[in-house]
């Protein structure tokens, strides 16, 4: 289960799959996401609450065919260039899009957590959300009150970023938990990058642990959250989230980027 | 009184919104910098939660993401976001909530999503997040958003979030005005106007026929006090957002 | 919102109301319990996943009309006698019941604590629960697979016990957590009894702090969960639990320990 | 080899249903017992979990109640209600459970709900609990419980909770032999017997006509190393539970 970031993402992440790199403004497992644009993985459905930098450079790369998301903007500075782009212009290929609410998203985690086809809630009435994305009108059997479900997300693998793993896998995360625990339970398979490997677990005050027998594979990635950060570990580097704001707008500074970061060079990406 | 800014006055009149001892929504940007000024002049007991799921939050400087350490650090409490949005917003223990908008119509719905078609939009914005969860939930709305007929539209282009009528409230707070749900219709209407403006002012700034209330006041220039705790805050937000 | 137990049984709990004593294992509210007896409370519809010794006292003691539970056994030891004296035999009076699974009972607190009127869960179909209490088959709108739904439980009250409480009412309890979050939250009305109060809360190792505004009242009554026990200040007193077998299991045995515990009189009980 | 007593081989045959890496959820009693066994002999790797949220527990002591201070202590997590039924039981991440009962029938159904009618019953047993979602979620289930007349009936009294069936498996282990489901049909059949006990002996006390599986062994006697551990856990399970 203990596997070099490489070979974790290369024997668990095929082409095609549905992925979902959660992480809620916090622990965002971008280490992970590089290494996706750096293998240059294709027709990824990429699931992610808040797309962030990390969808902005995997959808600019030209991994992504579709994208299940609640809110795409680069967090307190703006748009996500690459992301706007491929709505907008099909740069550099057509994105699908799958949009719901936050509390759509999270729902729909916690269903896929608990083995359910469905969760109920409150939102959706009244916006045009529904008419783009799958959500029904379901009624109380009990009260008749009319309310929202929307489907269980089960994706084929979800990647987290943690503070630690144990001897035997056993993970363990704390600060802001965001829906990591729902993500990795609902996912047929999950990578967990951790800044450190200890002999055993200690519980922290807010640490969440998720057990070794719902991990498929750890690996071992100091500072694997960067430019997000790690509570306890490393800090949010703010400005290269507004950096990102000029290298994401040209679609040549991005291809130089990411040429620079040895992740693609432009005949990938247009691949 | 020091000279100040609409953008400020903005902040500042967003701030005034708030009451002591209310829980409030927040967002990063301008809705973060009104509710830490609230809380650090009329309201100590403010409690602030942002949807990252932070509740009771004290930050000593303005985040940049909802999710900064810092809001972690001086919480209360910090939970899932499935106990965010399930046991804190959806029952509506949260009092207040802030919201921001690309677009606005008459009935204080709101478009956060595409300026344009959805698909293939001449704008693609950010989508709903929780917007649309914090305008249902939230008995007390506080909008923010510039007063151009650009953004005070006859009809949305995507209705991502929906006014909560009644049981709540809306303001709107503009960088020329305050408007206001009223019990007497569904509409907006125009309850407060800047210094300097003029109720024509706002009406031309707006798409539709705005609703104006049988009495319109000035907005009470920013006192010293709030200006200065608010250019301490630092990272000033944009006029435009 | 401090308040002695007595005023605060007093204040936020009247005849007739529904109550929630929760606490799984671990923090049950005895004192609380007790006080209620102690005042003579009458017609009450007690909810509770394990009524546990607490209600087999508060039944036996007749203060219940109803009772809403999934297992009403004594732990490891064996029967609840007031309770099966009241349901075999009316005595003191008859016992209305409500009976589910854990499964369902815990997801009845989630959906009152969520605002929602019915939670969806796998199970009861197929059982005998379904013919004596309120469930219904639910549609999967997505995929058409038949689910169950239990309505959302709502107590008038909620009461438990907790490790702290600090200067604003914030409350933290930590150790077997069980459902008490959801019932405090689903609840009307709440009391929290604590051990200690602290000047402020600081995070433990599996705390769970509930806000100060969605608690009513607070009581400072060290040791009040005792037989049960408070992980990091009391123990569980697994001998009186033991014992309760012998004192429970007669009704004049019972009735004298009542009277010795200075709960109530025989004719208090009869009443 | 020791002396031993049936409802000591009972304990060590549930043992020994338990494999290696598998996780079980574990209630007090003879499954405490059972489960620790298992741990301390030929699977060290079980995953422990008791419904009070407890997972991945290794108790020094047998627990009383499963939410004994030292389950907690011992485990490599402690959650809530909630997850442990909607995120760990309900998706058949449990791959094991163990139930007792009052009376099963032909089918694995189990009844510890009431004895007699419901309404007034002849005796009121504790109900439900996490059983039928124990028999639902896990793929095996290991039963344990008395063999006579008055626990393997024709009809159960009240069907607390539906013996899984397809895609899962159960063991029945009593004081004198071992039921298992089968592909061949949807009952129990009897495919081992105690030690001195006959198919003759567990026909007699089955209300049903028992299916017999083709080759019925004889369990194996506890192995002194079995024996020496399961006396140590102390504070022996009944033989009636």
């Amino acid at each position: 289960m203990f596997l070099p970031l490489d070979q974790a993402i290369g024997d668990l992440l095929n082409d095609g799959d549905s992925v979902a790199f959660e992480g809620f403004t916090h622990l965002i497992p971008f280490a992970a996401g590089q290494e996706t644009i750096r293998q240059g993985k294709r027709n990824l459905e990429l699931i992610r609450m808040t797309p962030d930098l990390i969808y902005d450079q995997l959808i600019g790369a030209g991994c992504a065919r579709r994208l299940v998301f609640s809110y795409g903007g680069n967090p307190g500075v703006g748009s996500l260039h690459r992301f706007r782009d491929a709505i907008e212009h099909d740069w550099p290929a057509p994105l699908e899009l799958e949009e719901h609410s936050h509390a759509g998203m999270v729902n729909r985690y916690v269903a896929g957590a608990a083995g359910l086809p469905f969760a109920v809630l409150r939102g959706y009435a009244g916006t045009d959300l529904p008419q783009h994305v799958e959500v029904a009108e379901i009624e109380c059997p009990f009260t008749g009150e009319r309310l929202s479900a929307v489907p269980a997300i089960r994706p084929d693998l979800t990647v987290i970023h943690a503070q630690q793993a144990d001897r035997r896998g056993n993970v363990q995360l704390w600060g802001i938990p965001g829906v990591q625990k729902e993500a990795v339970l609902a996912a047929d398979r999950s990578l967990v990058t951790v800044e450190e490997l200890v002999d055993e677990i200690e519980l922290k005050p807010g640490g969440v642990v998720i057990p070794h027998w719902a991990v498929t594979a750890i690996s071992h990635v100091p500072g694997g959250a960067q430019p997000s950060y790690t509570d306890g570990y490393t800090t949010r580097n703010n400005d290269f989230y507004r950096e990102w704001d000029e290298i994401s707008r040209d679609r040549d500074r991005f291809l130089r980027w990411l040429a620079a970061e040895g992740l693609a060079d432009k005949a990938e990406v247009a691949r | 009184m020091s000279a100040f800014d609409p953008a400020e006055l903005m902040t500042v009149a967003a701030a005034r919104e708030l009451r002591d001892g209310q829980s409030v929504l927040v967002g990063v940007g301008r809705p973060s910098h009104a509710a830490i000024l609230a809380k650090r002049t009329h309201s100590p007991g403010l409690i602030l939660v942002y949807e990252s799921g932070t509740i009771d939050t004290d930050p000593e400087n303005i985040p940049l993401s909802i999710g900064d350490p810092e809001l972690a650090a001086t919480s209360v409490s910090t939970v899932s976001l499935p106990d965010i949005f399930n046991y804190w917003l959806q029952p509506g223990r949260i009092d207040a909530g802030f919201l921001g908008a690309a677009q606005i119509d008459r009935h204080g719905n709101l478009n956060t999503t595409v300026i344009g078609g959805y698909d293939h939009p001449k704008v693609r914005l950010p989508g709903a997040g929780g917007a649309p969860e914090i305008a249902r939930s939230c008995s007390e709305i506080v909008v923010t958003l510039p007063h151009s007929k650009r953004t005070f539209v006859e009809g949305l282009d995507f209705t991502t979030s929906l006014c909560r009528g009644e049981g709540g409230s809306m303001a709107v707070v503009t960088d020329l005005a305050v408007l206001r749900t009223s019990d007497r219709h569904d509409e907006l209407e125009l309850t407060e106007t800047f210094p300097g403006v003029s109720v024509e002012d706002v009406l031309e700034a707006t798409s539709w026929e705005l609703k104006v209330a049988p009495e319109v006041s000035t907005v009470a220039e920013p006192s010293d006090r709030e200006l200065e705790v608010l250019r301490s805050l630092g990272s000033k937000p944009k006029a435009v957002r």
